[in-house]
């Protein structure tokens, strides 16, 4: 059934791995990864279609930040920020692909 | 404040069928609060069903019972227009009774 | 990589959907026609007056368990407690009564309506919290509890009466249901799923544990006790329900978008008889 | 006779009330639904039956006995519960001199669900609403004549009832 299979592709798409930051982060890169991570989500709750996993990872990253592990909070802020970004890219598909669903 | 219990009664013949839904949280003491504080057991205890000074129905309930709890049962020897009494006891001292008119 | 996979399943979904002329104008009458036509042709075993029961009337488990509980529904509470709220005046003296035809009682049936002075959808619940606060009352949180209670009593007076939802010759009431609609087919959320995903293309299968209920008469329940809340919650609580369970942050309760789908869910199910309030697992 | 007088907790409100409740502990299950002021008295609840763990204790510190299957002990529960929340359980018995019915969930953290009394001249038949935490047995205890007869069937859960 094809709403199984896109489950299943959107499950291991949430829990494969996001490339980890190999470095050690500052204070600066964080705030730096935080921007660009809020940029995207304002643009995303513009069009209405935030993820509730976008937020989960942006209060991970900050709960990281404010416990000194910046290395993680950055990963997190990136995480949030694809997460984000793949919301976008959803509302502009769909945007043109929700007449073909209309049943008609 | 409007009464917990809700009680329908209904002689039919020689027996009365009963239904009564109680408004109770029926907390098992095992779920988690928003805070991820665990809500303490609160549920009814013991439920008493009595017509003529004869008690009818006893219910014994534990955290297992859904909340707002319902029950349905059947007793003979009442008839149109007599009293239900109906009462309740938490395991937190409160409690709540009302009478109903068998119809 | 998320973001190529995500676009890479929302191409297949899309190239997997009929190729029927896609654009987003509107006719609702033909559309209305089509709807029907899909779940009655679908289900052909299910009575139309039937579908408003929800999943009930796709899974034979449920409907007994439906129907035992029925017999004395929780949502009795929220009947009784909408009915003396009803019967209580504002400070002011004026009563909810006063905000609706006939007194607000049967009418249920009517909303939502599109208001033509605020160019706007009004639901039931929108008509009852505007009515509070032209009275000089705080409105009620648009999910459970008051709403929820007043809603039920107001649903409940108007049992069995046939969904009566007007498309006025307005081109803002037709941007409605056409933005209703849009919303309803449009895919969102991490899942990548849209209403229709659910209650169009999957009614009576499971996903995860829930039997889907149909897309028509879907929103003739309303407002629902529901087990897994424990308790009665409205349209509005049901679908941020919806957003949250395919991982999308929901929007405010009557947001505009909730409103437009309401009024085009209920267009759908025009004739189809009111039977909230309703339980659901 | 039943053992419904629940002793630790007998045992508290002795100590509470002193000497009235040793008297109400002295009369037993019985006499208290004589009790001249009638109204549900949590002193009849069986807390050591309702804490127990396993139908075999949950049934010994209700009844003080065990049960044996039997085909006039009618379950009437789903197969699959829409909800573990809320699942319509029925027992009836076509048994003689019923005096008591209970309901066990064999999964759940403490085994007894519900019991209720049934005195003469009140059929053997009840419905109610249950919480499940999971799939699990449900077994129905009739007790007839001073034995206790069973029937038991299995509830798919598939939405636990113990969750947020």
């Amino acid at each position: 059934m094809r709403t199984r299979t896109l489950i299943g592709l959107a499950v291991a798409a949430s829990v494969a791995g996001f490339a980890s930051a190999a470095f050690a982060a500052t204070a600066d890169d964080y705030k730096a990864a935080e921007a660009k991570a809020d940029a995207a989500i304002k643009q995303a709750h513009a069009l209405k279609n935030e993820w509730t996993t976008t937020a989960d990872a942006m209060k991970q990253a900050k709960a990281a930040a404010s416990a000194g592990k910046f290395d993680e909070a950055v990963k997190h802020a990136q995480e949030a920020e694809t997460l984000a970004n793949a919301s976008i890219a959803q509302s502009r598909e769909q945007e043109k692909l929700w007449p073909d669903a209309v049943v008609r | 404040m409007a009464s917990t219990i809700r009680v329908r009664a209904i002689a039919s013949g020689d027996a009365t069928q009963v239904q009564a839904l109680i408004s109770h949280p029926m907390d098992s003491g095992f779920v988690k609060d928003s805070k991820g504080q665990l809500i303490p057991a609160h549920h009814i205890d013991v439920v008493e069903f009595e017509h003529n000074g004869k008690v009818v129905f006893t219910c014994l309930w534990g955290p297992a019972v859904s909340k707002d709890p319902y029950v349905k049962f059947s007793f003979k020897g009442a008839k149109k227009g007599d009293d239900l009494k109906v009462s309740w006891v938490d395991n937190k001292g409160q409690s709540d009774s009302s009478v109903a008119k068998i119809g | 990589m998320l973001r190529k996979l995500l676009i890479a399943v929302a191409m297949v979904a899309g190239a997997a959907q009929p190729l029927f002329a896609a654009d987003a104008a509107s006719d609702p009458k033909g559309e209305f026609k089509a709807f029907r036509d899909y779940f009655t042709n679908r289900f052909p075993k299910v009575a139309l007056d039937d579908f408003v029961n929800g999943p009930y009337s796709m899974d034979e488990g449920l409907r007994k368990q439906w129907k035992a509980i029925d017999e004395f529904p929780p949502y009795d509470f929220a009947i009784d407690k909408g009915k003396e709220m009803f019967a209580t005046p504002f400070k002011n003296g004026k009563s909810y009564g006063d905000c609706f035809p006939n007194k607000g009682i049967g009418v249920r049936q009517d909303y939502p309506q599109f208001d033509a002075k605020s160019g706007q959808v009004i639901t039931l619940d929108m008509a009852l919290n505007n009515c509070r606060e032209a009275n000089g009352e705080k409105p009620f949180d648009y999910t459970k509890d008051d709403m929820a209670a007043l809603t039920a009593y107001m649903a409940f007076t108007s049992r069995g009466k046939p969904m009566n939802i007007k498309i006025p010759d307005d081109p803002r009431a037709l941007a409605a249901y056409t933005n209703g609609k849009r919303y309803f087919y449009t895919r969102r959320g991490q899942l990548n799923f849209s209403c229709a995903s659910c209650h169009v293309q999957n009614p009576g299968n499971h996903i995860r544990t829930e039997v889907l209920a149909p897309a028509l008469g879907i929103m003739n329940a309303m407002p629902i006790y529901r087990s897994a809340w424990g308790g009665m919650g409205t349209t509005s609580r049901r679908l941020r329900t919806c957003n949250s369970q395919v991982r999308g942050v929901p929007l405010p309760g009557e947001s505009e978008e909730y409103r437009d789908v309401e009024y085009y869910l209920s267009y759908m199910a025009n004739g189809l008889p009111i039977s909230g309030p309703g339980t659901r697992p | 006779m039943n053992d419904f007088s629940g002793a630790p907790r007998q045992t508290r409100r002795t100590i509470l009330k002193g000497a009235v409740g040793i008297a109400v502990l002295g009369l037993g299950g019985v006499s208290l639904m004589t009790d001249a002021h009638a109204a549900a008295d949590a002193k009849a609840w069986p807390d050591k039956a309702f804490s127990a763990k396993g139908e075999a204790d949950a049934l010994k510190a209700l009844y003080g006995k065990t049960g044996e299957p039997s085909d006039k002990v009618n379950l009437d529960a789903p197969e699959i519960a829409e909800n573990g929340a809320v699942v319509p359980i029925a027992v009836a018995s076509t048994l003689p001199n019923v005096t008591g019915i209970a309901i066990l969930v064999l999964e759940n953290p403490n085994t007894l669900a519900a019991a209720y009394k049934i005195p003469e001249g009140t059929e053997a038949s009840v419905a109610s609403r249950l919480k499940m935490a999971k799939t699990s047995k449900v077994m129905a205890v009739v007790e007839s004549g001073g034995k206790l007869f069973t029937a038991t069937k299995e509830v798919k859960v598939t939405v636990g009832g113990c969750g947020g």
